[in-house]
């Protein structure tokens, strides 16, 4: 057992005294083996105008703490077994249901991680605000939506008359979060919590939300408790920073004490596994003698969007346009952009996955216009890997099978020597190997992507597609998975191409990175070229969008874009988007005019 | 929008062609010579010759089938063979019986197997929970037919508080209609009960929590009408189902509907009116399922029609 | 010159069961009744009906130049006056009643009955009911759609017309009684065209007042009918849709007066075991009889001997046993009603080691397979299934075919299809009580054609001429001659045993109190089942 | 495999229906063994003298049929036909639903256009009709009742088949056997199937009732088993109108005939919750 190392709390600021007082909160859930207690003893406060940031890698009951708070505990399976939540001088634990709900959201707030589910999928934006406003008697009912318009305008939502009568599927992520939190902001709560509120949306977006989370908090003087794993957005947020591993507190610190003198050694560990862009060491761009194993040149992909009385094509949606790469042999080209700016489709076409046209070759030989079979051969040197690991895993096939399945299917082995091989595959990527012979759903997050890359592994290809291959693990996992991923580049002369959005990973990474745009490439060249000296105004946004998880680092504000919709990469059949011409500033770094 | 309802009605249109034409040619198939039968038995073969020639039956059967589409296209769907009437006048008679029917038996399964969905989600694996699902395993697994006539059995005879049969009253109409929609309510029931429990787990219900909702009101305006979704999209189906359902229902309780006007034709093969009610059924189940599609996304925001 | 004679009315009583219905010409007129139906009404135009349900309705919507004493099977000049017969029996002369009317109120002429004969004989009309006039001159070019009318049927003047055949045949005023002899409207049926059936205008009883399909059709009492102080009854509804179970449910509720559909099986014997409710039940024979045929030309039935010992193994008492004694065992296709009907004749006695003696006598000692065509409503595949044990224990391996009815009807019609077919539901009631009428199409060479109806594809050329010969009698007084050939006729068609008689139904009706009248009104045999026209309401004054 | 049936023994409800289902093949297999009488005899006992059937009791255990069979025998001889037809028939319908709903939802495009497509025209396509064409133009037998059924019955499975694998052939782990290789013919079986046999199996097992009483309306046209052969659906059918004098056989038939749908069911739906870990402890 670890105790917790209390820090030596002078150097918080305190300004406001507490609001939240927290003591020696036990939760328990009830399991088929009997309860099991999640939350052991946590204990912490929160100052008006302060923020507290739950830190932690999932599974360590920061979000059980905020539900505990609101009183939302899954029942019957959660309860409370043992400790206090104060707010001001009001016993929350002792609570009615009916008590509760006078609190919530008038008095205590909570955004959550996925704005699309968080939202009530068949209510217009107004009403869902509106219902709040009246629960609590903000006001009459002809009053709200006028005031439910004052709330989308303090969010700085874009035409805020409009938004009120759409739906939430109708709004990009970003917006959506914005209704959520005027949701949140409606009663004028004196406590914000808010769980890893900006991890499912993009870096640029996660930044403006950040940003109107912190003004807005000045504005009302608002406690914030946030919950994130992302140690870059504590360094950003945080007056305070609780670490938290398995139900414990394991560090509570400064955020600045922490950040620069972690006590605790699971606070030094993840923050040493904490990517930081920028950390990594200057490489020397990869020799021009190295051959290419793959070439793309003018990769189009297209896709229609049909209607009419005979469902004929309407509309295109140029998903990639006019893209042209080469990955060089035991080399990473790394393939950055935001959410829909089509670079998982370059992996999906050059597997044959999605229909394209253009040149791929593959050493030297094209692929255009295989049939499947014909693919199959193409495939054996090609691979790749996918975002969600569990999604990407049959949950009804033991894994061991799974690893196995590239053999069967291509013919290369069976029997005892199919055996050895996925026995031999698993101790690479560092399984155990009884672990073949169990399902999916009984491995974690990092497990399921080290069997995903076994599988990968199973053909001997020569180029691996990693399509945001780490996105979804913990940063410690994280850490572990690219460094397997690099080790075994080294062994067997591996070729990536590494998709991600995560400017910190592709830092580590990558030997050469490409910026996408809208399905064109705006910038392209050798990774320090590109990160540390971007020339193209998208690729300068982007980086400068990353939160750096340094509080000391004064982040440069993020400019706030006019429109909140990024462009569409979707014309009418007679119309093109316009061509990028890439122009090479300096050897090898090419960026679009 | 309307790109849509236009395509989907030409496609109705090709398979509702398609219905008519295997259907004619099954008819065609039977060995029961319509003449004959018009004729009766004290005819001679001159006669029979004579009504075969005025019918045009001796033409090949896809010139028979293109005059029968070019009357239909006018709205003109023959003469019963042993009634003489027109049939879209014995179709039209019987029509509103087996609509009345059919709605009232959406009506019934909708409300019983949503509140039992309903009931039994919020009492989940508590005793009402349990009582209730057994109530819907029974209401699937029991025979349209045996259930009716045990209805009848007790509800009419032992207990006599409903009319036995026929037409006309209300009280006329519960028996049928519940007969007919208890298939479907121990279905629905049951979809009510596994969408509400997949609903309740959502986020924006814990959403509509953290606003401090009470849990009554949480469940009525967001559970509720969020889980009702994916039924509402199965009830246009129902139709079609509800069609061989409403020849045994009409059978059981006398109900003047088209169910009884079809079995009556099959059984004497009077090929006009089985024909046209083959064509006006199949006409209710696409429409069934072209309105299912098009009211999902009234009710669904999120389901774009294109 | 024709010698002519009057035909009195009572020489055409062509059997002895005359005694004629106790109808109360004096019970009051007014009140109603309502009658039961499951199945929509199909038509109600008089050459086109040739149904159970719409035979008594169109009886009582419209009259022909004959008709029937109530309850009876004794013909009636209905509206005629009076009819003569040529002495060679070729020309018949009927003189209509002065001041008949149509419903419509118009005053009916001999043009009309010209009328309405070539209109049922009109092959467009496609009346099932055609082939009854084939004694008619002129009926054979006219329904072959070469002529331009019934050159056998003349106006006289207004109110006399003339009907010349082509054969002397003594079932004429009989077929001229029949509902496709019916009297109808020209202006009425060129009105309504093909809708004539839901439009009918009549000279009868009753006229149509209401019909709403699938739910109710109710007839009201003709002012203008031509017999005085008929029908007693000021209207009759008709329910429709109500299965036979709910309708008796509605008359013991008193919401229903009689069964259309006849009392339930499935409730029979609850009613008759129930004193105060068989009491209103009233029996009646039918002329009808239930038997099996035996296709003559499919082996093993080309063998007499089979035939005879299928005959013999047929227990018709457990089979009447299983309908409730809702028939009595047959023995001869005649009904006991029928003139002509033998008596004395014992038929085969069931003896089923007596019929296994004769398959193997006919080499058929381990017996054989066949087929049993039904028609698939009960009790008919009961009474199948009856047979099916009975032919069992002679060692006949018979399969049921449980079809609807029309495929059993068309598998009769082919010569190769059904072995054996069991009638019920299909068989044989007489359209008009003469013993002729069991004959040409269903044991006759005429019948034994394909689509005919003699199933037995029994055809003896002899028995053929007999029967001729026996029909061309039409001077009243050789009646009895006529009857004794007919009755031998088919005591010899036994002989080749082509079928099976296995037993004549006899018709149970249910009245409410309400209504009464004598008890042959309920299960008139010509108005099958009931005589609307003479019913009383009870609680009229 | 062992593993379902442990589980599937740990659930009342499936226990129930899995020793309803062992009954019911038992009496089907050793019927003449356990018929107490021969149930095509027309008993001479078997009626009053005024032709009623008799009541459940003494020499008739479950009384006897309108032409003096014993009952109890005629339901025990059933079990063949119902069980045939209810499991066999319907079992066929649900592989050939199954099989075009896959097909159409992972293939889509034109293929599954054209499946879909027919399947809209089956649905709306009159089944007795098909049964009257079948009963003229064939001897009757079990396997036309079964081919009938199963192309009434493959409509509803197929559409329930297609809205899921259209689902599941968007999922990743379907993309990621594409990007592996793997032919159509391994992702249809090996991987979409075992996600579908779970619909497929409470699906499949919904129709068994309608199923057992559409044998005895197909044979009442003439396609199906021809009387004297008894099933469940034609003692019901043939006797139907005397459900209020006799109601014993009406009664027990449909009693047998939910019996056997509901043993089905439960163990349908125990297993679907046994083959889906996402649903466990959650229906």
């Amino acid at each position: 057992m670890t105790s917790p190392q209390v820090s030596d709390s002078s150097q918080v600021p305190d300004p406001g005294g507490s609001l939240l007082s927290v003591q020696d909160l036990h939760v328990q859930v009830a399991t088929p083996t009997g309860a099991k207690t999640i939350l052991d003893g946590l204990s912490f406060e929160l100052g008006r105008r302060e923020t507290l940031c739950l830190a932690g890698e999932s599974g360590s009951g920061k979000s059980m703490t905020a539900l505990a708070i609101m009183g939302l505990l899954p029942k019957p399976m959660a309860r409370i077994s043992r400790g206090s939540i104060q707010l001001g001088n009001l016993e929350l634990t002792r609570l009615s249901e009916s008590q509760y709900r006078k609190i919530r959201a008038a008095r205590i707030s909570m955004i959550f991680q996925e704005p699309m589910t968080s939202l009530n999928p068949i209510s217009t934006v107004q009403k869902q605000l509106c219902e709040t406003l009246l629960e609590h008697g903000q006001c009459s009912r002809q009053e709200a939506p006028d005031r439910a318009l004052a709330l989308l305008k303090d969010v700085r939502l874009t035409e805020p008359e409009q938004r009120l009568q759409q739906y939430p599927h109708e709004l990009s992520g970003g917006m959506r979060q914005r209704v959520m939190i005027a949701m949140a902001l409606a009663c004028d709560p004196e406590i914000l919590i808010a769980d890893e509120p900006t991890t499912a949306l993009d870096v640029t977006v996660q930044a403006e939300i950040l940003e109107l989370m912190r003004s807005l908090q000045k504005e009302h003087n608002t406690g914030l408790l946030m919950i994130t794993h992302d140690m870059g957005v504590v360094a950003e947020m945080a007056d305070r920073v609780l670490v938290m591993k398995e139900g414990q507190e394991v560090e509570t610190a400064a955020v600045r004490q922490l950040f620069s003198k972690p006590v605790h050694p699971y606070s030094q560990a993840l923050l040493k596994a904490v990517p930081r862009l920028g950390s990594s060491e200057p490489k020397e761009p990869l020799p021009t003698t190295l051959e290419s194993v793959v070439q793309i040149k003018d990769l189009k992909v297209h896709f229609y969007i049909r209607g009419g009385v005979f469902n004929r094509p309407v509309a295109r949606i140029h998903a990639v346009e006019n893209v042209s790469l080469s990955i060089r042999a035991g080399s990473t080209l790394a393939l950055v952009g935001e959410s829909g700016c089509g670079k998982s489709t370059i992996g999906k076409a050059m597997m044959g996955l999605v229909p394209w046209s253009g040149k791929i070759q593959l050493n030297g030989d094209s692929i255009a216009g295989l049939s499947r079979p014909q693919m199959q051969r193409v495939l054996r040197n090609i691979q790749m890997i996918f975002q969600d690991p569990g999604a990407s895993l049959d949950p009804r096939m033991k894994v061991g099978d799974q690893v196995g399945e590239p053999m069967v299917v291509h013919g290369i082995a069976r029997g005892t020597e199919l055996k050895d091989r996925v026995a031999y595959l698993f101790q690479r990527v560092g399984l155990s190997r009884d672990a073949i012979e169990r399902y999916p759903h009984e491995f974690s997050g990092g497990q399921r992507q080290r069997i995903c890359i076994a599988r990968a592994l199973s053909l001997s290809p020569k180029v691996i597609i990693a399509d945001e291959c780490v996105s979804a693990l913990d940063v410690s996992i994280q850490a572990q998975v690219l460094e397997l991923l690099k080790e075994l580049q080294q062994e067997d002369d591996l070729a990536y191409l590494f998709i991600s959005h995560d400017m910190a990973v592709i830092e580590q990474m990558a030997d050469e990175v490409a910026v996408m745009r809208l399905g064109q490439i705006v910038e392209h060249g050798y990774r320090d070229a590109v990160l540390r000296d971007p020339r193209h105004s998208y690729t300068q946004r982007l980086l400068s969008a990353v939160p750096i998880p340094d509080p000391e680092v004064e982040r440069a504000q993020p400019r706030r874009e006019t429109s909140a919709e990024p462009e569409s990469p979707i014309f009418k059949l007679h119309e093109q988007p316009t061509p990028l011409h890439l122009q090479e500033i300096a050897p090898g770094h090419l960026v679009a005019s | 929008m309307r790109n849509y309802v236009l395509r989907r009605l030409l496609q109705s249109g090709l398979i509702l062609l398609g219905i008519s034409l295997v259907t004619f040619i099954l008819l065609y198939l039977i060995p029961a010579d319509p003449a004959r039968q018009i004729a009766g038995r004290s005819a001679t073969a001159e006669t029979v010759a004579n009504i075969r020639a005025q019918l045009g039956l001796d033409d090949p059967v896809m010139i028979q089938y293109f005059r029968y589409l070019g009357n239909l296209v006018q709205g003109d769907m023959g003469r019963s063979y042993l009634q003489k009437a027109e049939v879209s006048v014995l179709i039209a008679g019987r029509l509103p019986a087996s609509l009345l029917l059919m709605i009232s038996a959406i009506v019934t399964e909708l409300i019983l197997g949503l509140t039992v969905g309903i009931v039994a989600a919020l009492r989940r694996n508590k005793f009402e929970d349990q009582a209730l699902m057994i109530f819907s395993f029974v209401s699937i697994s029991a025979p349209q037919f045996v259930i009716g006539i045990l209805l009848l059995y007790f509800f009419s005879i032992q207990f006599q508080w409903l009319p036995i049969g026929g037409y006309g009253t209300f009280a006329h109409l519960i028996l049928p209609s519940l007969t007919l929609g208890l298939l479907g309510a121990g279905w629905y029931s049951r979809m009510m009960r596994s969408s509400m429990i997949d609903v309740l787990h959502q986020d924006f219900v814990r959403t509509a929590r953290a606003k401090g909702i009470a849990q009554s009101q949480v469940i009525v305006r967001h559970v509720i009408p969020n889980a009702i979704l994916p039924i509402i999209a199965m009830v246009g189906i129902d139709i079609g189902l509800f069609m061989s359902g409403i020849v045994v229902v009409e059978s059981v309780f006398g109900w003047p509907g088209i169910g009884q006007l079809a079995w009556q034709a099959i059984q004497r093969i009077d090929i006009p009116v089985i024909m046209g009610v083959t064509i006006v059924s199949a006409t209710a189940i696409v429409l069934g399922n072209l309105l299912a599609d098009l009211i999902a996304p009234w009710i669904d925001p999120r389901i774009k029609i294109k | 010159m024709f010698k002519l004679f009057l035909a009195g009315l009572t020489g055409l009583a062509l059997f002895g069961n005359v005694a004629l219905a106790q109808v109360n010409e004096n019970a009051p007129q007014g009140g109603s009744m309502t009658v039961t139906y499951k199945d929509d009404v199909a038509t109600l135009d008089p050459a086109i009906g040739y149904d159970w349900q719409n035979w008594s309705m169109i009886k009582s919507l419209f009259d022909g130049l004959m008709g029937y004493e109530p309850g009876s099977t004794q013909l009636r000049n209905e509206l005629s006056a009076s009819n003569t017969i040529s002495a060679d029996g070729m020309v018949h002369v009927f003189k209509l009643k002065n001041g008949i009317k149509f419903h419509n109120g118009r005053e009916i002429t001999a043009a009309d009955v010209k009328y309405s004969l070539e209109r049922v004989t009109n092959p467009k009309t496609q009346s099932p009911g055609a082939g009854f006039f084939g004694m008619i001159d002129g009926f054979d070019s006219w329904n072959a759609g070469q002529d331009s009318g019934l050159s056998g049927v003349k106006v006289i003047d207004d109110k006399t017309i003339e009907i010349r055949l082509s054969r002397p045949d003594a079932t004429f005023l009989h077929v001229m009684a029949l509902n496709f002899a019916s009297i109808v409207p020209k202006e009425a049926v060129d009105a309504a065209g093909e809708d004539f059936g839901r439009k009918p205008v009549g000279s009868g009883a009753f006229k149509l007042a209401e019909w709403t399909p699938g739910q109710r059709v109710v007839f009201e009492a003709f002012d203008g009918y031509h017999r005085a102080g008929v029908p007693k009854l000021e209207s009759v509804t008709f329910e429709i849709g109500l299965e036979p179970m709910v309708a008796l449910l509605r008359l013991q509720q008193g919401m229903a007066d009689t069964l259309g559909d006849g009392i339930p099986p499935a409730q029979f014997m609850q009613v008759m075991n129930d004193p105060n409710q068989s009491k209103n039940v009233i029996e009646g024979g039918q002329l009808h009889t239930g038997y099996i045929t035996m296709n003559t030309r499919m082996a093993p039935f080309d063998n007499v001997m089979v035939r005879k010992a299928v005959n013999m193994a047929i227990n018709k008492e457990r089979i009447v046993r299983i309908i409730n004694g809702r028939a009595v065992p047959a023995n001869q296709p005649l009904p006991p009603t029928m003139p002509g009907y033998a008596k004395d004749y014992k038929g085969y006695p069931f003896d089923q080691d007596g019929a296994k003696k004769m398959l193997a006598d006919a080499g058929l000692a381990n017996g054989f397979s066949t087929e049993l065509f039904v028609y698939n409503t009960d009790p008919n595949p009961r009474i199948a299934q009856a047979i099916q044990q009975d032919l069992a224990a002679i060692g006949i391996k018979a399969e049921i075919r449980n079809l609807a009815q029309a495929n059993v009807i068309a598998a009769g019609g082919e010569p190769d299809q059904a072995p054996m077919i069991w009638s019920g539901g299909m068989a044989w009631i007489a359209d008009f009580p003469d013993p002729s009428n069991f004959y040409g199409p269903i044991l006759g060479c005429a019948g034994a054609v394909q689509g005919g109806w003699n199933w037995s594809w029994y055809c003896n050329e002899a028995l053929d001429a007999r029967a001729a010969e026996a029909d061309s009698m039409t001077d009243p007084s050789k009646t009895a001659e006529r009857e004794a050939a007919w009755r031998q006729i088919y005591v010899d068609i036994m002989d080749d045993a082509p079928w099976v008689p296995v037993f004549n139904e006899q018709r149970f009706t249910f009245r409410s109190e309400k209504i009464d009248g004598d008890g042959t009104l309920f299960v008139d045999p010509v108005h099958i089942p009931v005589n609307y026209d003479y019913i009383f309401s009870t609680q009229a004054k | 495999m062992l593993n379902i049936f442990g589980q599937l023994f740990n659930r009342p409800s499936a226990v129930f229906g899995i020793a309803v289902i062992l009954l019911m093949l038992f009496a089907a297999a050793f019927a003449p063994w356990l018929m107490p009488h021969d149930p095509f005899e027309q008993s001479f006992d078997g009626l009053t003298l005024m032709g009623e059937p008799l009541p459940p009791g003494g020499e008739f255990p479950l009384g006897t049929d309108l032409l003096g069979r014993d009952l109890a025998s005629r339901l025990i001889l059933g079990t063949r036909t119902s069980l045939i037809i209810g499991v066999l028939a319907n079992g066929i319908a649900v592989v050939m639903g199954a099989f075009v709903g896959v097909l159409a939802g992972y293939f889509g495009g034109w293929l599954g256009m054209v499946l879909m497509r027919f399947t809209d025209l089956m649905m709306a396509f009159p089944a007795l009709l098909l049964a009257i064409v079948l009963a003229a133009i064939f001897k009757p037998s079990l396997l036309i009742v079964a081919l009938v059924i199963a192309m009434v019955n493959w409509v509803q499975m197929a559409r329930v088949v297609y809205t899921e694998a259209r689902s599941l052939a968007e999922r990743e782990f379907i993309q990621v056997q594409k990007a592996i290789g793997s032919s159509p013919f391994r992702i249809l079986f090996r991987h979409l199937l075992p996600h579908l046999l779970s619909s497929i199996i409470v699906f499949g097992t919904l129709g068994i009732s309608t199923t057992v009483l559409l044998e005895a309306t197909l044979s009442f046209l003439g396609v199906g088993v021809q009387p004297p052969t008894p099933s469940w659906g034609n003692i019901i059918f043939e006797n139907q109108t005397y459900f209020n004098t006799a109601p014993w056989l009406v009664f027990f038939p449909g009693v047998a005939i939910l019996l056997l749908a509901l043993a089905f069911n439960l163990v349908g739906d125990a297993l679907r919750d046994i083959l889906d870990p996402t649903l466990k402890g959650r229906h």
